[in-house]
């Protein structure tokens, strides 16, 4: 029984029973190792299975023993691999990060099943991004969204709860779409595996069924990845969840439906018929500058730092679908690109803003005066994430907007790259209102330096590191995304 | 004849959920949805015979038990919405 | 004579579906409207015992008329009983459902007609499954086959899904405690009727679990009429009685000791190096594999179901009535 | 043979008959206790005359077992429920028809229904405020 | 007529469809929206099971002398939907009991007037 073969499914099997394992012991500290050592198995799990990629392309793992279209079959390529990478670095880091946190914001009878809701979402995540079943992509979307639900409405604030309802109707309307489609696609072609479907549907891709599939797919998906028009649930849900949940929910929930819209536009329907035929990818476009100014533009009127960072958040998943509208080669790659330093910009991000509601318990703005002293260490790693957010260069925003920039123009789009220019600059804005009130407003007295738990500090750092890292030696995620992108643009692997 | 009973029972139905639409007070909707539970069991019953149902009695079975802990349920928890019942 | 009996039937089920939701979106008394939701999940199961779908039929009856009826009463009694009319909003609503509509209608107009055999749907992987049923896996309910066996996954993936729920609601509401001093006040003829119901619905959960091989029934279904019966208890003899029988500490317990007999028997099938779920490594013989492989499968799920049913109905009825007056 | 044959039709046909002048009897009755006892009456009997046409249709067969069971299930369940909720219409407040008024004004149905009218005016005001 | 006849069982289902989608959105009161929530999950189910049905198959459960039966792979997707749809409901039943203490109704329009002058008073209160 060597580990190797078994990696595809044991990445997602392991957190899911060491979430049932949690529960069964029903202790506090034994639930964090749990958590911690199934994250670093994923991580390891996820390394290796990059390798393996890079060597055979394509890993296919039937479970059940049963063929491909008769049982369901998890297929991992490059992009799967990227995705893995993401999810399981940031579960890792948070799990670092979550003990502290956890102890501080949740009340005490809640954490174990904290940590278990914790690594549901992360299971339900994973299970999305290896699976290569259609219908197995809603089931696991449904075990990740009911933890989501869950963990959001433990947010100290009572408007967590309305927040998290808000989130319950609009992501099952979604996850009912999504379903809506998936049978619409079933009763055309007769299978449900992601591989045997790119193979049926041309030949009944001109029929009205195989449309409105689409549309009911993209729209489903749309409402799980905030897709311009669908986006009204993220600020609410991200404000008032607790730090650790939305630390990880804004590195990797939204990433993973957009992984899902890439893995149903271009593998499943194809490039020529989702992108081309069906005007989506000038749809795209006009969502993702949309999505950008309108982020950028309701983000500096925030009063609440969290607020403002989920809209700021919305406004780059903007600029990952701007760059998949381009339905260019260069534009996958950006947007590959961008999907992994996202992670890391708002990984950032939102854990110092944790550090930050550990120490005052509230992240608005007004508490925030003079933290440039009082907290150097959160405020320098802040700042690093706020650079790596506006895209200075030598941090990883400046390769995936140096790769955008570089794609629109290409498409000989100038005018989209000069949004993409101000954008910058009210990115600038935002972040220059949170630093400006850090370092250059006096501390309230008798504020002394606060003693800030270690553990946290780590994780903060590790995270802004990897921003910097990624910024100058982009080998690792600019090779997987190129990678990802000429085996998606091959279509046949 | 069976068809003539399946008709029958169509009927009653349709008149059962007329007066759970109509029911002035909380009560008479109770009546109604218990009663159109009862026929419902006595519809599977029926039909699972006539057109060959498959283990048409185990859901029938099954029917009258979800509708009698349904009612209770209900009942139960009406309770204490009703003017002499002190609220719990 | 059977053809058009089965028209008419198949009209008049749907004649009462449209009329029952068209009277849910009226009536303003949420408790009518629990209860004709508890009727419309009756009437969709005897459509689905039309369409030929029997398990659909006892699952949808069993989980949507049982049990969801029964947690929304317990959330009525939480909360208030009437909708506050005045803010209506249909005129935003319209439209929005209009267009939907119209994108369904679209995309139906393609769709091969309703029950002929030659539509895609039945030439590509249904007699494959039919077919290796017989040979490979030789149980009569072909749908309890492919959900444990050729799609296990799928209903790994589910037993989380209701584990998962399971946890999120004891999150939010806790355990509940009872003592409360209004029990319901005795009631001899229900007391003394319902005890041998108890025993009848027991048993017949287990008939339902161990029928999942041949007939309509299988680990969910059977999970909820045990769990139903307990409620049952609880509701006739008090809440203080049913947690004595079976304490609300031990069920997340049960639910999580459910999702973990599915995995290892999952993981059972690494050991031979065959894939995860691969029941034919569990024995000798490869369907006596299967067998034993559904057997378990079905139990652990069963299982799973059965605690967090129970659990979900005690967080709710151990709460509180919070009045604002 | 055809006596069975026949036996089966009869019983389907009573059962048939009296199930739908149940129903009927609860659209037309006009208060709430005659309409229960219209109901009930009527289902409880109109079930076992129908489930044994059927159990003689089909013979000796293991659903005829399992039909028995279902006639002994129904049989108790059905007073039951009949039971409980009359005890708790009574324990509710709803006030047969004829305690009310004198027999000659309580024969048109529509007074019956203001009985209930006041009786779910004064629940509506029960939902209250947010506590400041 | 052929043609309408075939298609009748869709239209009916996506009628329930949109009533079901319309009592979430008009619906203003949160247990009624998660009603219609179920209402739209159900019909969503009744229309994969519509796919399956072949007229005068047989339910699939092998029984001898028997060969034409309706396809058993919608059944087994709807088994598990029908899960998904009970945890949702009781995740959001959960949910609304937590509303219903913590902002005292359970009426969208006065949550969001509550929230909405709860922003107001912690933006401009004073730090500490």
């Amino acid at each position: 029984m060597n580990l190797m073969t078994h990696l595809p499914v044991l990445i997602v099997v392991v957190p899911l029973l060491s979430a049932a394992l949690c529960v069964l012991f029903n202790n506090r500290k034994s639930a964090w190792l749990i958590t911690l050592l199934a994250s670093f198995f994923c991580f390891y799990a996820s390394i290796n299975l990059i390798q393996i990629v890079q060597e055979v392309d394509v890993i296919i793992y039937s479970v059940g023993g049963w063929e491909a279209p008769l049982g369901i079959e998890l297929r991992i390529d490059a992009l799967n691999a990227l995705m893995l990478l993401v999810l399981s670095g940031s579960a890792v880091l948070v799990s670092i990060y979550a003990l502290k946190s956890v102890e501080k914001e949740i009340p005490v009878q809640n954490q174990v099943l904290f940590y278990t809701a914790l690594l549901l979402v992360k299971a339900g995540l994973i299970g999305i991004c290896v699976t290569g079943d259609a219908f197995n992509i809603f089931v696991f979307l449904e075990i990740s969204s009911i933890s989501t639900y869950a963990l959001i409405s433990l947010g100290h604030d009572r408007r967590a709860l309305h927040a998290s309802y808000q989130y319950l109707i609009m992501g099952t309307i979604g996850a009912t779409f999504i379903l809506i489609g998936i049978g619409f696609m079933y009763v055309m072609t007769g299978t449900l595996n992601i591989q045997d479907l790119s193979q049926r549907l041309p030949v009944v891709a001109d029929t009205s069924a195989i449309r409105a599939a689409f549309a009911f797919l993209t729209i489903g998906v749309g409402i799980k990845a905030a897709m311009l028009p669908l986006h009204q649930w993220l600020p609410n849900a991200y404000a008032y969840s607790p730090s650790v949940v939305s630390t990880f929910l804004a590195a990797t929930a939204t990433k993973v439906a957009i992984y899902v819209l890439i893995r149903f536009q271009l593998s499943l329907f194809g490039i020529e018929f989702s992108l081309l035929q069906m005007p989506f990818n000038k749809i795209l476009m006009i969502l993702g500058t949309i999505g950008i100014l309108g982020g950028s533009v309701s983000a500096i009127y925030q009063s609440n730092v969290k607020r403002m960072l989920a809209y700021s958040s919305v406004a780059q998943i903007g600029y990952i679908l701007l760059a998949i509208g381009l339905a260019s080669e260069p534009g996958f790659t950006a947007a590959l690109l961008h999907i992994f330093n996202h992670a890391l910009m708002k990984g950032t991000l939102f854990m110092a803003l944790g550090l930050i509601a550990f120490r005052f318990a509230s992240t608005e703005l007004s508490v925030m005066s003079g933290i440039g002293k009082t907290m150097p260490l959160t405020m320098a790693a802040f700042l690093i994430g706020g650079l790596s957010l506006i895209g200075v260069p030598g941090t990883a925003g400046f390769i995936s907007k140096w790769y955008l920039v570089t794609a629109l123009l290409d498409a000989s789009l100038w005018p989209l790259a000069l949004v993409i220019l101000i954008a910058s600059v009210l990115t600038l804005i935002y972040i220059g209102r949170v630093i400006e009130v850090a370092y250059f407003q006096p501390a309230p007295e008798g504020i002394t330096q606060q003693k800030v738990p270690k553990s946290m500090l780590v994780a903060l750092w590790i995270f802004a590191l990897s921003n910097i890292y990624f910024g100058l030696y982009s080998d690792i995620s600019l090779g997987i995304s190129s990678l990802a992108v000429n085996q998606l643009m091959g279509v046949t692997p | 004849m069976i068809a003539a009973a399946i008709v029958a029972l169509l009927i009653t139905l349709a008149l059962t959920l007329i007066r759970a639409f109509m029911g002035p007070s909380i009560y008479d909707r109770i009546l109604a949805v218990n009663s159109f539970g009862t026929k419902t069991v006595l519809f599977i019953v029926v039909g699972g015979h006539a057109l060959g149902w498959f283990s048409y009695v185990d859901i029938a079975l099954m029917y009258a038990l979800v509708n009698f802990i349904g009612t209770l349920a209900v009942m139960r928890f009406f309770e204490q919405y009703s003017p002499h019942g002190e609220r719990s | 004579m059977i053809a058009n009996l089965e028209l008419v039937i198949d009209i008049c089920l749907l004649a009462f579906l449209i009329m029952i939701v068209f009277a849910s979106i009226k009536i303003t008394d949420l408790f009518a409207v629990t209860m004709l939701f508890g009727i419309f999940s009756f009437v969709s199961a005897l459509l689905f015992l039309d369409l030929d779908a029997v398990d659909v039929a006892f699952t949808e009856a069993a989980v949507g008329a049982g049990f969801t009826t029964v947690l929304m009463l317990s959330a009525l009694r939480l909360t208030t009983r009437f909708e506050n009319v005045k803010h209506r909003h249909s005129l935003l609503g319209l439209p929005i459902v209009i267009l939907t509509g119209a994108a369904l209608l679209y995309g139906v107009a393609d769709f091969p007609n309703m029950g002929d055999a030659n539509a895609p749907i039945h030439h590509h992987l249904a007699p494959d499954f039919i077919r290796l049923t017989q040979q490979k896996i030789d149980i009569p309910n072909i749908v309890t086959a492919v959900l444990a066996s050729f799609r296990g996954y799928d209903t790994f993936g589910e037993t989380v899904v209701i584990f998962s729920a399971g946890a999120a609601v004891l999150m939010l509401l806790g355990m509940g405690h009872v003592e409360r001093k209004q029990e319901p006040e005795k009631n001899l003829i229900l007391w003394v009727v319902v005890k041998p119901m108890i025993a009848l619905i027991l048993i017949f959960g287990l008939y339902v679990q161990f029928h999942g091989d041949f007939g309509a029934g299988g680990g969910f279904q059977a999970g909820v009429i045990f769990a139903s019966g307990f409620i049952l208890y609880s509701l006739v003899f008090g809440e203080t009685y049913a947690r004595k029988v079976i304490p609300a500490t031990i069920l997340p317990r049960l639910s999580a000791l459910g999702v973990l007999i599915y995995g290892v028997t999952g993981l059972m099938s690494l050991i031979s190096n065959k894939p995860f779920l691969d029941y034919n490594a569990l024995s000798s013989n490869p369907v006596g594999g299967q067998h034993l492989g559904i057997l378990l499968v079905e139990a652990g799920v069963g299982l799973a179901v059965f605690s967090t049913i129970l659990l979900i109905y005690y967080s709710f009825s151990g709460r509180e009535v919070i009045h604002y007056e | 043979m055809i006596i069975i044959g026949w036996l089966s039709d009869v019983c389907l046909l009573l059962g048939g008959f009296l199930v739908l002048t149940g129903a009927v009897g609860l659209l037309r009755l006009p208060d709430f206790f005659t309409r229960l006892h219209a109901a009930s009456v009527t289902e409880t009997l109109g079930a076992v005359l129908l489930i044994i046409g059927i159990m003689l249709d089909t013979g000796l067969m293991l659903d005829t077992a399992k039909l028995i069971l279902l006639i002994c299930v129904m049989f108790i369940a059905n007073p039951t429920i009949t039971h409980g909720l009359c005890r708790a219409a009574a324990h509710g407040g709803i006030k047969p028809a004829m305690e009310t008024k004198s027999p000659m004004q309580n024969s048109t149905p529509s007074d019956s229904k203001n009985i209930y009218e006041n009786q779910i005016q004064t629940e509506t005001g029960v939902s209250g405020k947010a506590p400041k | 007529m052929n043609e309408i006849l075939g298609h009748f069982n869709y239209g009916i289902v996506i009628l329930l469809m949109m009533m079901g989608l319309y009592i979430v959105i008009a619906s203003s009161n949160l247990i009624k929206k998660l009603i219609g929530i179920s209402v739209f999950q159900v019909s969503v189910f009744i229309l994969y099971i519509t796919f399956g049905k072949i007229t005068g198959g047989n339910p699939p459960i092998i029984v001898d002398n028997v060969d034409v039966y309706s396809n058993p792979l919608p059944h087994v997707l709807i088994l598990t939907a029908i899960v998904v749809g009970v945890a949702t409901t009781s995740v959001g039943l959960a949910l609304i009991v937590r509303i219903r203490e913590a902002y005292g109704s359970t009426d969208e329009d006065d949550i969001n007037d509550i929230d909405k002058n709860d922003n107001f008073y912690l933006k401009n209160r004073s730090t500490t």
